[in-house]
């Protein structure tokens, strides 16, 4: 059964070349068979395959389709590599991904684009696989990149509008600066030891190089910059927010379930090199703190309901770093898995309130929806609860082991805690205020449509709801592959933490329901103060992120590429041209058909000859 | 003879002078004549007698008359000199002369180097047609081919 | 006797071409002009024969009679083409001839 | 003989070509397309060679016995890949040109056929003076097809094309005359062969001089930076098949001469210059990169991104290393098909809406579904998706040229996120949005056709091929590799390079 | 050495007592009775002749007749090139002035003459040989150059053309003339071989000032003769104004012939090995190959640019001449006879088909004149581009095989510097020849009324043809031609 891993990206890869191939012409019942049958399929397959696994206990399982390419010491082959950490996140993606797609055939029944929607789908899936499964670093870029290639397409799903493509452009640059990064990572570790298969690799760095050394730091931190760029991690995160252009399902595959926690995933899988670097493994923390406020600073003031879901997927990622950069390497796991249940949750319910109401986006002009829109308002109160680590919903045991790793280190470890404590506080604020706004209060009275939400649509909202709500009881196997690096000892924790880390997003909603449930405060009059007018702005433009970046990298380069539109070296060259011009003018002037100017020429050669026989 | 030799350069230099200074077309040739004929003078000084009577005969002699013949044929008499002068303005004469100077300035320091005298020799008519029939006689047969070209370009070019 | 310096010959020669350089140069008559060829010819002719008096061998004597021959043919071609400029043109200033150019 | 056979097939197919055109002016394209499907047949062949000490086929015979010039021809597997891609481009250019091409038909064919003979002599000729005859010759019916079927500037384009090579050809032949007269100071007798000058002694500043010479003439032809600005006009100018022959492979004229002749004729001296060449290529890589971005012209936009494309290669030859030098060659074959392409594209759009500008297009993908998907295939693929050939030619270059210089190898990685802007831009402005052509065309676009479809599908799964599975290329070119590394690894390993 | 004639010498005479009796007789004949046809086929017929006894010599003559002509090789090579251009410019000139409306008959017979002044030329290594071949050529050139100037429908000025290279002519031949006469009065001697080495031990090479200024005398007379710039400013008018045969006459042998005797002085007297002279030779080398291809950049005269570009590609054989002192062995003296060559044919060739278009009343020398030609006559067409091809030195053409030679022996002796103007001077060559190239592949607007092509114009072709052949053929496979100019040129080393 193990040896039947290739059919895992292969599935959705043939799912994919029938709806290319076919150009449109299948009706829209065999387009979603096959969109979403293929993953069905792999997602079948995928179960008995870690069944299998499982039963059998060994660490890991590789096998390898061909040589990919051989050119000396370089021989990456198309390797597929599995053990927990891949099975892992190889279930997420068939699973949360058949859910997203079985989802899809209902929500994008209407679009005309529906084949070429779920080509792009499964494209996506054949590589994020593909990424996961890599047994070296060659082939997991190309997942990587595949995946980008696919986030870029869906994104700009709908190009008529130009907004999407630019924020499609947008996602597929920003992701490419930190792939640009990862590859020259590639770069070095195999200048450094020849090989990119990422167990020898993580085997020879271990055994070659010093912990805190120079090469491992560097090659830690562009791998880093890697992840920080598809992870939509500082100082890479501003793509994210504008990639809620593409259809919502796609926000929830890509955007929040699998692709963005790809950084998670490459930094979990080359830990051991993050582990001989500790200043950047702190560094992966403290960008995950930053992050993760920045963010939830920035959800709390957004009024779109899909760019709150996506700060707040920044903010989650946020969370997987720190847990990362703690070194508590399966909690972040954890928290990716948890997160991908409630956050596609939440999305694909936010999803069927936008289909609902006709497109619309703006979470003011919504409200009071609870009973128009049943489904999604327990998807979004379930997803919420689970998003703000409400007690025994499944965020709160990840986000509780990831606090308590950060609490386990030493030195900044209290900081990390608090900063991340102070986050959770905010995701309860935002959450919440998203619930309360859309689903209580009073209803608007345009928009008064029946929820559209048919069995395949309903169908994965409720397993999703399922998994949000139990998922924290699920044991992920990864204990075999972190196992070395991953501090064993139980962390004696007081009472008063756990009291702490549960009562926080209780205050959090609390807070959410004094604004917006039961307005006893009022946000407009806290608006009334300029410095919280001002600070409002601020995090609404997500600390001017986007406005400086345009300053410094976008708007120079484009002026410059306009500005040398004519290639200057090319101008060089008419420069040459031009004095050869004006050398043949200034000599075809001496040709002025006057006999007696030509014989002095003739006299004036001999002179000239005479002159400087006797000068040379 | 030496006395001589200096003089009939004299009289050849300062009669050609006068040729290009010369607005009377006329008068020109008589000078050119007489310059000739100085040369000629020169060439006999020189040992050359044969080189001289040719020149007084050919060059002097059917040359010039072939001039003459011209400014006749062109009626260019008196009317022509108005014209000549207005032609010959000082400022065209900056250029020409001062590269003409250069040049001869650069001659005359080159031959002021050699210290050389003339043998002073006596090449006769026997010596020049010893060599005319004997080495150079192709060079006779040659001159009669480039004369026949002169003629026949001329015959083409000087018809009416 | 005392024997003529060679350069003295050479010099005179020299002063004679040069002479003939600038009548070229300045004179706007054709004839004029080809008349100041005649005299560039002429000086040639004469330091051919100065050579011939410096070495006493006739090689410059028989190269004088080639320029001779020369400087016929040449007034003879030439006259005939003033002949047919002044016919065309009715005068015989050369700058006439300045039709071609660039 | 074989290969004798290879050129003649093609310069005799030209001749047919344009005397068929007295018959029917239809006929030059059929007879064209057989001499381009027969040559590529006939060099399939050669895929079953048997070694023959170091080329798979030789061929030589006396030509100008004075200078110790012959006709030498010889194939080894580098040749023998770019050969095969010259005659698969031909294919595909004699197809492009299928219908755009309607005037003087005989002539067209009688030029593309011998630019095709000129560019398989080229990769075929080891003696240098019959390699530089053949690298002249390819330029001249090139130019006849710039001249002659170009679009509105067209003579600046041609004469740009031609006085640029010529003039670095030039310098060329000046490096290639001393080498032969250093083999007959050395050894005693003039020789333009390959192996003779292999062994000249060329070190000191003579040398240097030399390889610049061969660089510089390689270098216009690649093009690189400072060289290029001949390549925006030709290609904006030329036909589309022009521009397929050109992009696809003219350009890799240069990089064959690269890495064939300059490093090996000059180890040490193109060691001593591989910081500056490996600036250039850097300086190439992201220069025109942004050049590109700036443009309006479609044509000059793909021109630029060639440019900036084939700076992957000089970058990889000069690193010199096994990876670098695969990668090199890997993204000749990939940018030949791509590059191709996407000229194939744009000459079609221009074929369709008669402008080049970026301005008057937009919202094409509604209008032509297909030609929009085969222009995303080959944007992508221009920006080096992995899984695509581009992508292995230009990782493994980059890869290589990691160990022999990390920062400029880091600028040139640049290269690969500029990839992106310049390419998704296109497929932005051209066939996302609202459609923006005149109103009269909406609807009114063909969309590509069935025989365009095969020629770009055939270009897809070369570029696929090459993507997945680069082995059955770096096979070939394997062995030469080995052959040049082993012969300079020992003079690199005394200059402290590995 | 023979001082005197004797019997067996009139047999290496034979290509020159051959055009001279051609001569003789076509004017015989023109006496008795005029006979266009018949004065151009005694022509013909004769320079034929005379090409055949030049080829049938050379294998193994190699003698010197009197002081004055050397007939070896060498010069036999360059005789029967002379014999071979002059009758295609006879065949060229046939049709060409059929209609014209004066005496038609006595062009062949300067044609002739010319011919013997070059084969005179080339033969010499005399002064007095060198003076008289070239006054004669030029008394040809001079009836040739002003040959229709007594009909009013010319579109040219033959006159202002004639009379122009009549007077700069005969000035330059008075400089030349004034340097020998220095050189004479040097040595004492008139005979190149003894102008090296005489029995006074003073040769021209001794460096004194003597000789260095009468060898720049001579150099300037000669460079004039050549349009090696400064000296070139007669060269595009008197190209423009003379008639198309005429010009080409004097583009070819009028250079070629010169050329030969300039490579015969150098090598035998060892002129270059004065210093200055090697300098002063060099800057005009390079100041011609810059100045003449900066003059033909914008022209719109054909006959113009042809001239201009004559100055850059005498430019060009100056290099390989200066090569010739630095290296042993013949390899460069190879060169300039190649190229040479390859000049005549590709300058007769781009003449000739500007000559089978135009005839005597209207000729078609501006480019735009060519416009579509190529659609038009596409072989016509095909000829010139091949033609322009050559000039600038493009593969398969004999042009490409002599630039070759010429930066083979530049290569060979060291000179970057020439070469790398030679390079910079051919990148803008190719500028104007693409042009002219440029024009006949443009579509035609309106027909340009060329002439009406008759049977008399049937050799011109094949004359253009054989061109044609002779420029592939020499630039494909050169072999042959190139082991003959290696003996012959081995004679000069």
């Amino acid at each position: 059964m193990l040896d039947l891993i290739w059919l895992l990206p292969t599935f959705p890869l043939l799912g994919f070349l029938i709806l290319v191939l076919s150009s449109g012409q299948l009706s829209k019942k065999v387009v979603a068979l096959v969109g979403a049958g293929s993953i069905g399929l792999s997602f079948l397959v995928a179960a008995l395959i870690a069944v299998e696994f499982l039963n059998s206990g060994a660490e890991f399982y590789s096998m390898t389709a061909w040589t990919w390419m051989s050119v000396g010491q370089f021989t990456p082959g198309f390797t597929f590599y599995l053990d927990g950490l891949s099975l892992v996140m190889m279930l997420i993606i068939t699973g949360v991904g058949f859910l997203i797609h079985l989802y899809s055939t209902g929500f994008m029944i209407d679009d005309p684009s529906y084949s070429r929607f779920f080509s792009y789908m499964n494209l996506f899936v054949a590589s994020m696989l593909m990424l996961v499964l890599a047994d070296n670093l060659v082939l997991l870029y190309l997942g990587w990149e595949g995946v980008g290639l696919c986030s870029y397409l869906l994104i700009g799903f709908w190009y008529d509008n130009p907004a999407n493509g630019a924020a499609a452009r947008k996602a597929f640059v920003v992701t490419r600066v930190g792939d640009t990064s990862m590859a020259l990572g590639l770069f070095l570790l195999f200048a450094q030891l020849g090989t990119l298969n990422i167990q020898d690799l993580m085997g020879a760095a271990e055994a070659n190089w010093t912990s805190g050394s120079g090469v491992a730091v560097a090659a830690a931190l562009l791998l880093l910059g890697g992840a920080v760029g598809k992870s939509a991690q500082l100082p890479l995160q501003t793509w994210l927010p504008d990639a809620m252009a593409g259809p919502t399902p796609i926000s929830a595959l890509i955007h929040a379930a699998t692709m963005v926690t790809a950084g998670v995933y490459l930094i979990a899988r080359t830990h051991i090199l993050f582990e001989l670097a500790p200043t950047v493994q702190l560094l992966v923390a403290w960008i995950g703190l930053a992050t993760l406020l920045m963010a939830g600073f920035t959800a709390m003031t957004q009024h779109d309901i899909k760019r709150i879901l996506a700060y707040s997927t920044i903010s989650q990622i946020g969370y997987m770093f720190l847990g990362l950069g703690v070194g508590a390497w399966s909690a972040s796991v954890f928290h990716l898995m948890t997160h991908a249940f409630f956050k596609a949750l939440l999305f694909l319910g936010a999803g069927t309130v936008i289909l609902s109401l006709h497109h619309e986006h703006d979470i003011f002009k919504m409200g009071g929806k609870r009973k128009q829109l049943p489904v999604a308002f327990y998807s979004f109160l379930i997803g919420s609860l689970a998003l703000a680590a409400f007690p025994f919903t499944s965020g709160f045991f990840s986000k509780d082991e990831i606090l308590l790793g950060a609490l386990a280190l030493e030195g900044p470890g209290t900081w990390l805690w608090l900063g991340g404590v102070v986050g959770a506080f905010f995701t309860g604020i935002y959450s919440f205020r998203l619930v309360f706004v859309v689903f209580f209060g009073e209803s608007q009275a345009h928009h008064d449509d029946k929820e559209v939400a048919g069995w395949n649509m309903a169908g994965p909202l409720f397993i999703l709801m399922v998994l949000s709500l139990l998922g924290g009881f699920i044991h992920i196997p990864v204990e075999s592959v972190f196992n070395h690096g991953e501090a064993h000892e139980e962390h004696h924790v007081s009472g008063l933490i756990h009291g702490i880390m549960i009562a926080v997003p209780l205050l959090g909603i609390l807070v959410a329901y004094l604004f917006y449930g039961g307005r006893q405060l009022s946000a407009d009059k806290l608006m009334a103060n300029p410095l919280a007018a001002a600070l409002h702005k601020f995090w609404f433009s997500h600390w001017g992120m986007d406005a400086l970046y345009n300053t410094l990298f976008v708007r120079p380069f484009v002026y410059l590429a306009k500005l040398n539109r004519l290639d200057i070296i090319d101008q060089c060259y008419g420069l040459v041209v031009t004095l050869s011009r004006a050398g043949h003018g200034l000599l075809a002037k001496l040709q002025n058909g006057m006999l007696g100017w030509y014989a002095a020429s003739l006299i004036f050669g001999l002179v000239l000859l005479m002159t400087l026989g006797v000068l040379l | 003879m030496t006395i001589l030799f200096y003089l009939a350069s004299a009289i050849a230099i300062i009669s050609t002078l006068c040729v290009i200074l010369q607005t009377n077309i006329v008068h020109a040739l008589i000078y050119l004549i007489l310059s000739l004929l100085a040369v000629a003078v020169i060439f006999y000084v020189l040992g050359a007698p044969f080189a001289a009577v040719l020149e007084a005969i050919v060059y002097a002699g059917a040359i010039m008359v072939l001039f003459l013949f011209v400014i006749m044929m062109l009626n260019m008499g008196q009317h022509t000199r108005d014209q000549e002068k207005s032609w010959l303005s000082a400022r065209g004469w900056i250029a020409p002369g001062v590269m003409a100077g250069l040049l001869l300035v650069q001659l005359l320091s080159v031959f002021a180097q050699i210290d050389q005298d003339l043998s002073g020799q006596r090449i006769d008519v026997m010596a020049v047609s010893g060599l005319l029939f004997g080495p150079y006689v192709l060079a006779v047969e040659l001159a009669s081919i480039l004369l026949l070209a002169g003629l026949v370009s001329a015959y083409h070019l000087a018809k009416k | 006797m005392s024997p003529i310096p060679f350069e003295h010959g050479l010099i005179v020669a020299g002063i004679l071409f040069c002479l003939g350089i600038v009548g070229v140069l300045t004179r706007r008559n054709i004839v004029f002009v080809l008349m100041s060829l005649e005299v560039m010819l002429n000086a040639c002719g004469l330091a051919f024969i100065v050579g011939a008096a410096r070495w006493g061998n006739a090689d410059g004597q028989v190269m004088f009679l080639m320029i001779l021959t020369l400087a016929a043919a040449e007034v003879a071609v030439g006259l005939g083409l003033i002949i047919q400029i002044y016919r065309r043109f009715h005068t015989v200033d050369i700058n006439v001839l300045s039709q071609m150019k660039g | 003989m074989i290969i004798v056979l290879l050129i003649s097939i093609l310069f005799f197919g030209g001749v047919l070509a344009w005397l068929a055109e007295i018959i029917d002016p239809r006929l030059p394209r059929l007879v064209a397309l057989l001499a381009v499907i027969l040559d590529f047949l006939v060099m399939l062949t050669l895929l079953g060679a048997d070694a023959d000490g170091a080329w798979l086929v030789s061929f030589t015979a006396d030509w100008i016995a004075r200078f110790g010039i012959t006709i030498y021809f010889a194939v080894d597997g580098l040749s023998l890949l770019l050969i095969l891609l010259t005659a698969f481009l031909g294919v595909i250019a004699v197809g492009s040109a299928w219908t755009e091409i309607t005037e003087r038909t005989g002539f067209f064919y009688f030029n593309l056929l011998w630019t095709l003979a000129g560019v398989v002599g080229v990769f075929t000729a080891l003696d240098l003076f019959l390699f530089f005859f053949f690298w002249e010759v390819m330029l001249i019916p090139m130019y006849f097809i710039i001249a002659i079927w170009g679009h509105e500037n067209k003579q600046y384009a041609a004469m740009k094309f031609f006085i640029f090579t010529q003039v670095s050809g030039l310098l060329m032949l000046i490096a290639i005359l001393v080498m032969a007269y250093l083999h007959y100071s050395q050894f005693g007798a003039f020789s333009f062969r390959y192996e003779d000058l292999l062994n000249v002694e060329t070190s000191g500043a003579l040398g240097y001089w030399l390889m610049l010479g061969f660089f510089v003439g390689f270098a216009t032809k690649l093009p690189s930076v400072p060289f290029h600005s001949w390549l925006p006009d030709a290609h904006s100018q030329a036909p589309t098949a022009g521009s397929v022959i050109l992009a696809g492979i003219l350009l890799k004229t240069g990089a064959y001469g690269l890495i064939r002749f300059t490093v090996p004729l000059f180890p040490e001296a193109a060691m001593e210059f591989a910081p500056i060449a490996m600036t250039l290529a850097a300086i190439s890589i992201v220069y025109c990169a942004k050049v590109a971005f700036g443009q309006d012209d479609l044509k000059r936009l793909i021109a630029y991104t060639s440019v900036s494309h084939m700076g992957f290669v000089t970058l990889g030859v000069f690193a010199w290393n096994e990876q670098a030098l695969q990668g090199a060659i890997m993204t000749m074959l990939a940018h030949g098909l791509s590059a191709a392409a996407l000229f194939m594209l744009a000459g079609g759009l221009q074929h369709r809406i008669h402008t080049r500008s970026m301005a008057a297009m937009g919202g094409f993908w509604a209008q032509v579904p297909r030609m929009s998907v085969v222009a995303l295939f080959f944007s992508i693929a221009a920006l080096g998706m992995p899984g695509l050939g581009n992508f292995v030619g230009e990782f493994l270059a980059l890869l290589g040229a990691f160990q022999a210089n990390i920062t400029l190898t880091t600028i040139s990685a640049l290269g690969l996120v500029l990839a992106s802007v310049y390419s998704l831009w296109v497929i932005q402005k051209v066939f996302h949005g609202a459609f923006t052509g005149d109103s009269d065309q909406q609807g009114q676009l063909l969309d590509l056709d069935r025989r365009e479809m095969c020629y770009f599908i055939l270009m897809m799964l070369g570029l696929i091929w090459m993507g997945l599975y680069p082995q059955s290329f770096l096979a070939l070119s394997e062995p030469v590799l080995d052959g040049l590394l082993s012969s300079s690894s020992e003079l690199f390993a005394a200059l402290g390079r590995g | 050495m023979t001082m005197t004639m004797t019997w067996s010498d009139l047999i290496p005479l034979l290509p020159i007592l051959l055009s001279t009796g051609t001569v003789v007789i076509a004017m015989l004949m023109i006496g008795i009775r005029r006979h266009y046809a018949l004065t151009a086929a005694i022509t013909i017929i004769g320079l034929i002749t005379a090409a055949i006894a030049a080829l049938v010599l050379m294998p193994d003559t190699n003698s010197q007749i009197t002081p004055l002509l050397i007939i070896d090789k060498f010069s036999l090579f360059f005789s029967f090139v002379v014999c071979i251009a002059g009758l295609f410019i006879a065949i060229l000139s046939f049709p060409y002035l059929y209609t014209l409306g004066d005496h038609r008959e006595e062009f062949f017979l300067l044609i002739g003459l010319a011919t013997i002044g070059g084969l005179v030329m080339v033969s010499s290594n005399h002064f007095v040989s060198l003076l008289l071949g070239l006054e004669t050529m030029s008394m040809a050139l001079y009836g040739m150059i002003a040959y229709p100037l007594h009909c009013r429908d010319v579109s040219k000025y033959p006159l202002e053309a004639a009379v122009k290279y009549l007077v700069l002519s005969a000035a330059a031949s008075a400089i030349m003339l004034f340097g020998m006469a220095l050189l004479y009065g040097h040595t004492g001697t008139l005979a190149f071989s003894s102008l090296s080495e005489n029995s006074a031990g003073l040769a021209v090479a001794s460096g004194s000032w003597l000789s260095t200024v009468g060898v720049l005398f001579l150099l300037s007379g000669i460079a004039f003769k050549l349009s090696l710039a400064p000296f070139h400013l007669w060269t595009p008018d008197v190209y423009e104004g003379a008639p198309l045969p005429a010009t080409a006459y004097l583009a070819t042998v009028g250079k070629a012939a010169m050329f030969v005797a300039l490579v015969r002085f150098i090598e035998i007297t060892d002129a270059l090995s004065i210093a200055s002279v090697l300098s002063v030779v060099g800057l005009l080398a390079m100041a011609s190959m810059l100045i003449g291809n900066l003059l033909a950049l914008l022209q719109n005269n054909l006959k113009r640019i042809l001239a201009y570009s004559s100055i850059a590609h005498m430019g060009y054989l100056l290099i390989a001449l200066i090569a010739s002192y630095f290296v042993e062995g013949s390899l460069s003296i190879e060169a300039v006879s190649f190229y040479l060559l390859a000049y005549v044919i590709m300058t007769l060739g781009a003449f000739g088909v500007a000559s089978v278009v135009s005839s005597s009343q209207k000729e078609f020398d501006v480019i735009h004149d060519y416009r579509g030609l190529f659609w038009r006559q596409p072989w016509l067409a095909a000829i010139f581009t091949a033609m322009l091809l050559s000039l600038a030195g493009i593969p398969l053409t004999v042009g490409f095989i002599g630039k070759f030679y010429v930066f083979f022996a530049g290569v060979e002796s060291g000179l970057w510097v020439l070469l790398g103007t030679l390079v910079l001077g051919s990148g803008i060559g190719l500028y104007y020849y693409l042009r002219i190239v440029f024009r006949m592949l443009m579509p035609i607007k309106e027909q340009v009324a060329y002439k009406e092509a008759g049977i008399e114009s049937l050799t011109s072709y094949g004359v253009l043809a054989i061109l044609f052949l002779l420029l592939v053929v020499l630039g494909v496979y050169p072999a042959p031609v190139m082991t003959l100019l290696e003996s012959a040129a081995s004679l000069m080393g």
